[in-house]
């Protein structure tokens, strides 16, 4: 709980981070920055658990626990799609997702 | 007395199927050929042993007893359930041993007669497919179970009449038959389903039993002027008719022929195309109360109408077997119209033990005249009766074993049919002269047709053969022999000992003027043959002339295939199917694809949307969402 | 402002604390103090920085049987303040065409990230800036920011042996940061906590912890120089430079006092670790078989400074004693030896102590 | 003091962000999303969840951002600058963000949190640890475990696919 501080601040905070993340997320056209966008959703509901578990469930340790799970999640995810971006990379020498539309119509 | 024994009856042949069916392609012929006719002498045996038994212990106080062996099979309520079982009653004792004497000799005959055929095992597989279940149905408990192994029939009986599959004509006969059937077996079923509604009952005891109250009570519901049972009984004539080749249904028969001819032996002279007269038989009782026997009348003069007909297509036909399955038919009229003019009580009820009589022996003599026929063909490769003459020298004992069997279905007297043809006319002119009219007449055409075949065969003019006709093997001769002992001595069995319509042995006797008419109509017939066919002549081509139209008719079965083709191709395909078509293609078709062509429409301005980008997928999501959730809030603040 | 008092305990000196809380009011004195402190931890910083190099170049001559810096004051003790003047004054270049934001960035990274690391460690019992409870964890957690700052700098170089040498040096840290982690966490069983002024307390007690848990404490220490040093991207680890292949490796294109920053931030690398070890094996500033327990005015520094120097010689000792692996023999070390027998020494530690084996 | 802390947190936490997405440079871009997350984790220690921002240390600052430089490094030269993105997609976009962001807010402000009046202290390391490996009530021994399998089925996976065309090859 942070002195001075109301939960709605810290709840506006984390909306705005998480819709940010989502602009970037619709606007990028590189698949690295594009994931860029998604850890910062991430994070931003990362930070949501957190604090709604001190300002709301002090005694309780979920939300400290679930931030550690989504963020084990988080790198995984990571992992996961830069070695396919990488892999992308070496197939056809672009991470762009222009380049990545085969499955149009 | 116990005979539950008997299951194993069916139940061996059904192991030789499946053993015959899974191996065989391992199995070598010369093996399955001995484990089918062992496992046939097997039912055999114990079929006589049963008969014997049963016809000198079975009686109780004079009535012969029925003995139920049955289990619950399917169990749907309390009271509709499906039961398997066995019945042995008189009539299922004699179809036993008709069914199990013909299918052995049959067996046997077989092993000499598919010698060398590729399919030898697949044969006698079939066989024994075929043998189970034609004693499941003469042992069947209840209607549904007759039903089931009335089917099984049929299907063996495609499978056999398709045996040589590899024949156009072969698959079509087949083909023809199932169809035909099956047509007629739709009537069975809605006639069970309607007599089982309304007794509450498929046991054929308990119908049977309840003639005497509640057929009444049947009687009051009524359509078109006849009670809804009556209605059943017809229906399930009707299936009895497909069956037995009766009048609009026998078009299958002469098809059928296109089987190897031991299979017509056994399948469409003895045994399965009598399952319709053993059917009307089981069911006597029923058929003959229900308003008066108006059914029963129907069974008459469907048969008596059949046989006339049959016998006189008979004449003219040039393939032999097509002769004999004319033949057939005339005499399953004759078995059919004996049932119809019987009556219920003692002496009364001799038309009943007539056919049944009738039924044993000409199983008997038309089996016999079917292998001598399947003898002659085995050596002369050819069906047709121009291709054959003066045979008797080199097959002596096909030529006398089928002599034996002609002078049998001539009702030459001390033959085995003279006996049941006896009763059968006296029976008929007991009854109703027309009939009675009209079997004579066809007692005399038997007997013209018949002795045209033997004459034509055996004597007439002498053809030249590919390679010297010779006698056929004795694996062939030993079942012809037995058959025309029993040509001869079956008619010496005091059958009316043994089967009766209401159980109750009484005497019956010869009745000499009936029999001097129609052994001297046969005579005629017999001499009539001898003149025209003993020896070639242009006799039987100008007595052909001289009758025209009428033999030109005759000689294309009174145009009966012509019929139902026109019925079928022209009426059926040609206005029905063709507006039905056309219902199809513009209504039907004509909405399903006015949908696809809308959707393709729809989906060509829409594609565009499905721009592969993810993120423009998740655009529409969160749009979506965001949508959603906005209308959510607008109803929640409301 | 419980937050402040609670977390940043001024430990140097109370008096000092006391005086400027007396005189200021509490926002502006705690503020003061941070500043305070960051001063000297920056003054710390930078003298251990330039007396490690010193050293370095000693114990190099000593090595190779030459005297060394020797002109600048006695014994040269004035060198590296010579060679820090001179690289301040030196002109900073750059690459055509660079991410100048990024490239300027890059040395600040190494930079804070050492310092931040330094600021946890207790050098005595009162002189200690930050005493986390989740210390070793956290020095953990601040080392592996070090590594982006390297890579960046690298990358935006625009010099492809920068950018080997980045990746190269992404390559090793990740990779030993996993043995660095995993042996430090073989000893936090034994302590059953991660502070590190509590570490040192359970070490007063039971002894050091290297001799507290035998066989694997003392696997976990080996295990730990070899990852430590080629966290610091020393020789024989030091791929990341490779003078021989890559010019100076990642800080090729930098000059003036950005080098500076890298080079000093690479010897406070080593002591960090050094003072890990310290901590972690050797009871910190615990005297040896508490000889200096009973004098009260013994300044406890002094042991910590004295374990520290003999730990860094040790790595410099490895300097010049096995020469450069290659990048593949590096990655083996690690992924095929170091990790797995790290995880069985995990194992083997939890066993001991769970049996109750402990000295 | 603690809200001016939070208050400049969030400063720099939104103003990187925006950064992170905006910035043409693609480094810069994960720069500035280190900047963020080094900032949340700057307001985890300012709630005493040090054991959170320590891990979100390491993990993202230590290693997510680490794997992205990699592969930075591997695909992007430091001349290239990101496509520019149309504007009719960044304002569809935008629009989108907002409205959602406005239906977010005004759902939060319309909704009375009970907020706890005690204040829990910091939360020690052997809490949560024990939490984690507790299988009893409220315990997370399923979903460690979980996430260990997953992690090391991702761990495979990327090598896999990361090396796929050699593999192919051999």
């Amino acid at each position: 709980m942070i002195a001075g501080i109301n939960i709605y601040e810290i709840l506006t905070l984390t909306s705005i981070l998480f819709f940010i993340g989502l602009y970037g997320f619709f606007t990028r056209e590189n698949l690295i920055t594009v994931l860029l966008s998604i850890e910062l959703i991430l994070n931003a509901s990362a930070l949501n658990f957190v604090l709604i578990n001190t300002y709301l469930y002090p005694d309780l340790l979920q939300g400290a626990i679930f931030t550690i799970f989504i963020i084990a999640l988080a790198a995984a995810e990571t992992a996961l799609a830069i070695a396919i971006i990488i892999n992308l990379y070496k197939l056809i020498y672009s991470v762009e997702v222009k380049d990545t539309e085969t499955m149009k119509y | 007395m116990d005979f539950s024994y008997t299951i194993l009856i069916p139940l061996i042949p059904l192991a030789l199927f499946v053993i015959l069916g899974i191996f065989s392609k391992k199995i070598p012929p010369s093996i399955s050929g001995w484990i089918g006719s062992l496992g046939l002498g097997t039912s055999f045996v114990l079929s006589w042993y049963t008969a014997y038994s049963y016809f000198l212990g079975g009686k109780l106080n004079g009535v012969y007893q029925t003995f139920i062996y049955k289990t619950t099979w399917l169990n749907f309520t309390d009271k509709l359930h499906i039961d398997m079982g066995v019945l042995i009653d008189p009539i299922s004792v004699m179809m036993l041993v008709v069914v199990s004497t013909i299918s052995f000799m049959v067996h046997l005959y077989s092993r000499g007669y598919m010698k060398g055929d590729d399919g030898y095992t697949r044969f006698f597989s079939y066989l024994a497919l075929f043998s189970f279940s034609m004693f499941g149905l003469v042992l069947a408990t209840n209607l549904f179970q007759m039903y089931i192994f009335w089917e099984l029939v049929g299907a063996s009986s495609y499978l056999l009449i398709g045996y040589y599959y590899t024949k156009p004509s072969a698959v079509a006969a087949g083909k023809k038959a199932f169809i035909v059937t099956r047509f007629a077996d739709l009537g069975f079923l809605i006639g069970i389903l309607l007599i089982s509604y309304y007794s509450g009952t498929f046991d054929f005891q308990e119908i049977n039993s309840l003639h005497g109250s509640i057929i009444t009570n049947w009687a009051a519901t009524s359509f078109m002027g006849l009670s809804v049972i009556t209605w059943g009984l017809i229906l399930i004539y009707l299936g009895a008719a497909g069956k037995s080749a009766m009048m609009p249904f026998h078009i299958w028969l002469p098809d059928a022929m296109e089987g190897p001819t031991p299979v017509s032996a056994l399948i469409h002279a003895a045994t399965m195309v009598v399952a319709g007269v053993y059917l009307v038989a089981r069911l006597f009782p029923v058929y003959y109360f229900v308003e008066n026997g108006f059914a029963l009348q129907i069974v008459a003069y469907v048969g008596a109408i059949s046989s006339l007909v049959a016998a006189i297509i008979a004449i003219t036909q040039t393939d032999i077997k097509r002769v004999l399955a004319f033949s057939t038919m005339s005499q399953i009229g004759y078995m059919m119209l004996a049932l119809g003019v019987s009556k219920y009580d003692g002496h009364e009820g001799l038309g009943y033990m007539a056919s049944m009589f009738h039924l044993f022996t000409h199983a008997m003599f038309k089996a016999l005249l079917f292998l001598g026929a399947g003898s002659v063909i085995h050596i002369v490769h050819s069906n047709y009766l121009k291709d054959m003459g003066n045979l008797r020298k080199h097959m002596p004992i096909t030529h006398i074993t089928f002599l034996i069997a002609s002078l049998s279905i001539a009702g030459f007297p001390g033959f085995a049919g003279f006996f049941s043809k006896d009763e059968i006319l006296a029976a008929a002119y007991e009854n109703n002269m027309l009939i009675y009219v009209s079997s004579v007449l066809v007692a005399g055409l038997t007997a013209f047709y018949i002795f045209r075949l033997y004459f034509g065969i055996f004597w007439g003019k002498d053809n030249t053969y590919e390679h010297t006709p010779h006698e056929s093997p004795w694996s062939m001769t030993i079942p012809m022999l037995f058959l025309a002992f029993m040509s001869i001595a079956g008619g010496y069995i005091p059958f009316s000992d043994y089967i009766s319509a209401d159980s109750i042995p009484f005497k019956s006797h010869l009745n000499l003027p009936l029999a001097a008419i129609a052994t001297s109509i046969g005579f005629i017939g017999i001499i009539l043959a001898y003149v025209f066919y003993k020896k070639e002549n242009n006799l039987p081509e100008r007595f052909a002339n001289s009758f025209g139209v009428f033999y030109k008719w005759t000689y294309h079965k009174f145009y009966f295939d012509e019929i139902y083709l026109f019925v079928t191709k022209k009426i059926l395909f040609g206005i029905v199917g063709f507006s039905a078509a056309w219902f199809d293609k513009h209504i039907v078709d004509g909405t399903m694809v006015g949908i696809g062509n809308t959707t393709v429409a729809i989906s060509e301005k829409i594609k565009g949307w499905q721009s592969g980008k993810f993120q423009d997928y998740a655009m529409s999501f969160v749009g979506g969402g965001v949508v959603i959730a906005m209308v959510v809030f607008y109803i929640w603040i409301n | 402002m419980n937050f402040l008092i609670m977390n940043i305990p001024l430990n140097i000196t109370s008096t000092i604390h006391d005086w400027i809380y007396s005189i200021m009011p509490e926002t502006a004195a705690s503020i003061t103090i941070m500043v305070l402190i960051a001063v000297i931890y920056l003054a710390l910083f930078a003298i251990i920085g330039l007396y490690l190099v010193l050293l370095e170049r000693k114990v190099a001559a000593w090595f190779q049987l030459r005297l060394g810096p020797n002109r600048v004051g006695p014994w040269g003790i004035f060198q590296t303040i010579a060679d820090a003047l001179k690289l301040v004054s030196k002109e900073l270049t750059s690459n055509d065409r660079i991410d100048k934001f990024l490239y300027n960035l890059a040395p600040y990274f190494v930079i804070v990230s050492t310092l931040i690391g330094i600021s946890v460690f207790p050098f005595s019992k009162q002189f200690q800036a930050f005493d986390i409870n989740i210390g070793l964890f956290f020095l953990f957690a601040v080392s592996s920011i070090g590594v982006i700052g390297i890579l960046v700098g690298g990358w935006a170089s625009n010099n492809k042996f920068a950018l080997i040498g980045a990746m190269r040096s992404g390559l090793q840290t990740i990779s030993y940061e996993l043995s660095v982690g995993l042996s430090l966490l073989t000893m936090v069983l034994l302590t059953g906590t991660l502070q590190l002024s509590e570490i040192i307390e359970v070490q007063r007690t039971g002894g050091w912890l290297i001799l507290q848990g035998h066989i694997p404490a003392i696997i976990a220490f080996m295990i730990f120089m070899i990852a430590g040093t080629a966290e610091t991207n020393r020789a024989p680890f030091d791929l990341v430079e490779a003078e021989s292949e890559l010019g100076a490796g990642f800080h090729t294109e930098y000059s003036g006092m950005k080098f500076a920053y890298f080079f000093l931030a690479e010897f406070i690398n080593m002591f960090i670790i050094a003072s890990i070890a310290v901590v972690v094996f050797f009871g910190g500033w615990l005297s040896p078989f508490g000889i200096t327990d009973g004098i009260t005015w013994f300044p406890e520094v002094l042991w910590f400074l004295i374990k520290v120097v003999m730990i860094i010689i040790l790595m410099m000792w490895f300097r010049w004693t096995f020469p450069r692996l290659r990048v593949d023999q590096l990655l083996t070390l690690e992924w095929k030896y170091l990790l797995p027998i790290n995880l069985a020494n995990l194992m083997f530690m939890a066993v001991i102590i769970w049996m109750n084996w402990t000295i | 003091m603690e809200a001016i802390l939070f208050y400049i947190l969030a400063a720099l936490i939104i103003i990187f962000a925006v950064a992170s997405v905006t910035s043409r440079k693609i480094l810069r871009a994960v720069i500035y999303l280190l900047f963020v997350l080094i900032s949340i984790a700057g307001l985890y220690f300012l709630i005493n969840y040090n054991l959170l921002a320590a891990i979100q240390l390491t993990v993202y600052a230590g290693g997510v951002i680490v794997l992205f430089i990699f592969s930075v490094l591997l695909v992007h030269h430091v001349e290239l600058e990101l496509e520019k993105t149309p504007l009719k997609r960044k304002i569809i976009a935008g629009i989108l963000s907002l409205l959602g962001l406005g239906i977010t807010l005004w759902s939060i402000f319309t909704y009375t949190f009970k907020t706890a009046t005690t204040t829990y202290s910091s939360i020690e390391v052997r809490d949560i640890g024990l939490k984690l490996l507790s299988y009893g009530d409220g315990g997370y021994i399923l979903p460690f475990e979980v996430i260990s399998v997953l992690l090391v089925a991702v761990m495979i996976g990327a090598i896999i696919v990361a090396k796929g065309e050699k593999l192919k090859e051999n």
